[in-house]
Parts: structure tokens; C-alpha cells; sequence
């Protein structure tokens, strides 16, 4: 399992705060994820598969499209930052 | 060097903050700080509200790395950066950046470069509270520009 | 523009005058101060006490044109310059430069160029007393770069 | 009559805080005014007349060491500025 977390207007878009998703071919890597988020269609379409800046983390870290994900990874999707 | 880094749903409170940075240290010549305050206008609306979301675990882990590359770069006696999350008013204090050294040169680089990554390399979200309903404040592209000028 | 600049003999109080600075103001979105404070160690002393002299008159004239010049270069909304003269004991702020703006790059930029001009045009001594004596303080070498990377 | 002023390290050194003299020849413009300072002999030849940099203001203005005085005149000499 993976555990995928959405922040601000994601979490509120999507009306998800977070999932728990299994570890298979469809969540290989970060991109493989977005694109199985994306197959969701509607606003899961618009967020994960259109021109919107979405930015990853893995385990708390910014993390690149390209990054294998492996059993008990956390992954956060959000847009850009804010703060200050 | 005394570091502390904290995200609080409580009132930030500056000058506790800075008064515990310089914890009466004899050695301490020059304090720069920044203080970043809630305004009640953004993008040409009156706003009268905030609320400040953040990723716990990794707002924490952001700020450590940030601080410590500063640290990395200056040599500094203390930093303190504490950030505000949860709901905020016209004119409450959002985040507070202050820096201690022996010479002033280096607080200042310090200072700014912290709250330059902060901006960009943090996760914080704000939401803006209109008249008519509210909204999540974009990025600015400013604070890439500001990223950028240290990445030399 | 909310400008105050003074020379005093009484103690410097940092946070009264930040406050002052802000006065409630909303549209402050940017806060970034300088405090400069007395160190007991300089050059390789002990330094137990310290007196300022300054060249009254010359001095204000001086500062004026120091701020002036930061509030043609940048869009400021305060500046507050206050600074000590006369016995000082380690611990204790001999100068403060706060600025206030709606966004940070501008307060940062303001803030620390009052400061590098103040370090070298305004007309203020120090001299410190150690154990052994007394000694003029020496202009440093590295005020006069940090005051040269505005001229261009 | 022009005024002169002597600060810091200077004043010390000098034992002198202020003092008026005559606008004349030797007081026509601030380097004329340093040669005859210097002229007095000891301490005072060695601050105006030696390598210590001595820094001049007319009328509370940073100086150059040409500017010509006039009556009424404030000069004031002091050795590098140590504030902040």
C-alpha cells in the first residue's frame, strides 16, 4: 500500500484528503500515478491530466515525476506553495 | 548556534521570538528580522480573513533544510523562523524570520535567503476570506525570481 | 510615508518603535528591521562600556538624506531610524532601521542600504573602554564595500 | 568669523572643542584652513599635516577639501565615521 495526500485547493477540489492505494503497475512510479488519478475523469481529469501546476512530494520530500514508489511510501500532491 | 523552527496555530509573537534569539548573548551584534503581516488587500480585493493550511511533517523538514543551508552558507549565532497555520486577521503576524550574528552582513543574506526558499520550497497554503466568498491565493511568480537569485 | 528618524540619548526601545512603525497600518505586508546592539568583544577585547558621540545637526541632516534616498529608490510605506549616542553597556541596541512595504524585496533592499550609508556617512563615533583603558573605535574596511555595492 | 568644530578622537587630542577664526587668506577655502592648522605645531601637525585621514564637513555637509568658506561658515573635522 501507498498513501496519497492532497493539500489546499486539491484537497478541496477533489473532496479527498487522503487514500490508501496498492502497490502495483498503476502506481509504479509518480507518473504512472498521475495518470491512473487522471482516469478518474471529471475534476481528477482536469487536476492530474491538464495544464494545472500540481507539484509531488514523496515522504515528505519534493519529488520528481520519474520516482519509484515502493510499499508504504507516502505521496502528497499539492499546488504551489504560499506561504510567508 | 541556536535554531528553532516551529509552525503554530498560536498568535505569533515577534518580539518574544527575537528576545529569545538574542537570549541575552554578549556576542551578538547585528539582528535582522522579518516579519511578514496579514494584509487586508490582495490582488485588488478587500480581505478580511486567512486561513493558513500546511503539510505537517513535511512544512517542518522544509524549513530544517532551508535553515541549515543558511547556516551552511553564513556564519550565524542564531535563527529563529516560526510560522503561523490556521485562521488569521488583518495585521497578525504570518511568519517571523530572525536572524542573529556577530556582523551584519551575513543576518541580512541569511535572513532573506530563508524567507526567499521559505516562499517557494514550504508547504503553506493560504485562503483568502472576500465579501463575496473566498479564495486560494496563487503563487507568485516574484518568489521564483527571489528562489532564483541565490542559486549562483 | 511614515518616516521618524532620531538621535537619543535615553534607551533604545526596539519593539515600541516597530510598533510604532506599523501603527495598525493593514496594508503593511513586509516588516524588515536591522538592530545593531552592543557587543562586549571587539578586535580581540573585553569591552565593558561604550559612548557615542555624534556631530548633532550634521547628524539628522545626514540620516534625512540617507532615507530620502531609499524612499526615492523603493516604494516604502515607513522607515523609522533611531540611534543612540552617549554611555551604552553590552546588550543594549545602539541602532535601529526598520522598514515597512506591502511586499519584502523592497522593505530588505531599503533596510539594509540605510544601514550601509548610515555606517559611513553619519557622523557618529564610538569609543570603548576596556579593562586597560579606553580607545576610539576604527572605521572598518568592510563598511566602506558594503556601501559601495549601491553605487551603480 | 568662521566656526570650527573638532570631534571625536580629534576633539580629544586636540583639547579643543570649537573655536572661531577670521575668514581671511588662510581661511579662504578648507585646504588653506588645514594648512594652518597645521602650522601649529605637535598633535596639530600631525593630524592635519600627516597621513591620518581627517574628514572635513562645511555647514554640515560632507566637504571637499577646495570648497571655498565664507563668512558665517560652520567647518567641523573628525576622523572616520563608527556608528550603527
Amino acid at each position: 500500500m501507498i498513501k496519497v495526500l492532497y493539500f489546499a485547493r486539491l484537497r478541496e477540489e477533489l473532496k479527498t484528503e487522503s487514500e490508501e492505494l496498492e502497490l502495483d503497475e498503476s502506481t509504479a512510479d509518480i507518473i504512472a500515478l498521475k495518470l491512473k488519478l487522471s482516469a478518474r475523469g471529471d475534476l481528477w481529469n482536469e487536476i492530474f491530466g491538464g495544464d494545472e501546476t500540481v507539484m509531488a512530494a514523496l515522504n515528505q520530500e519534493v519529488a520528481q515525476s520519474d520516482e519509484k514508489l515502493k510499499e508504504g511510501d507516502e505521496v502528497a500532491f499539492f499546488p504551489p506553495v504560499t506561504g510567508g | 548556534m541556536m535554531k528553532e523552527i516551529r509552525v503554530q496555530f498560536e498568535t505569533l509573537e515577534p518580539y518574544k521570538e527575537i528576545d529569545a534569539l538574542r537570549a541575552d548573548n554578549k556576542a551578538i551584534g547585528a539582528v535582522v528580522n522579518f516579519i511578514g503581516l496579514m494584509r487586508d488587500f490582495n490582488e485588488g480585493d478587500t480581505v478580511s480573513r486567512m486561513t493558513l493550511e500546511h503539510y505537517p511533517g513535511m512544512t517542518e523538514r522544509a524549513l530544517e533544510k532551508i535553515v541549515d543551508e543558511a547556516c551552511g552558507r553564513w556564519d550565524l549565532m542564531g535563527v529563529r523562523v516560526i510560522h503561523r497555520v490556521g485562521d488569521l486577521d488583518p495585521l497578525d503576524p504570518i511568519v517571523l524570520v530572525a536572524v542573529a550574528s556577530a556582523h551584519r552582513g551575513e543576518a541580512f543574506k541569511a535572513c532573506e535567503f530563508i524567507i526567499d526558499y521559505l516562499k517557494t520550497r514550504a508547504p503553506f497554503w493560504k485562503k483568502e476570506r472576500m465579501a463575496d466568498g473566498e479564495r486560494w491565493v496563487d503563487a507568485r511568480h516574484t518568489d521564483d525570481e527571489a528562489e532564483a537569485r541565490w542559486q549562483s
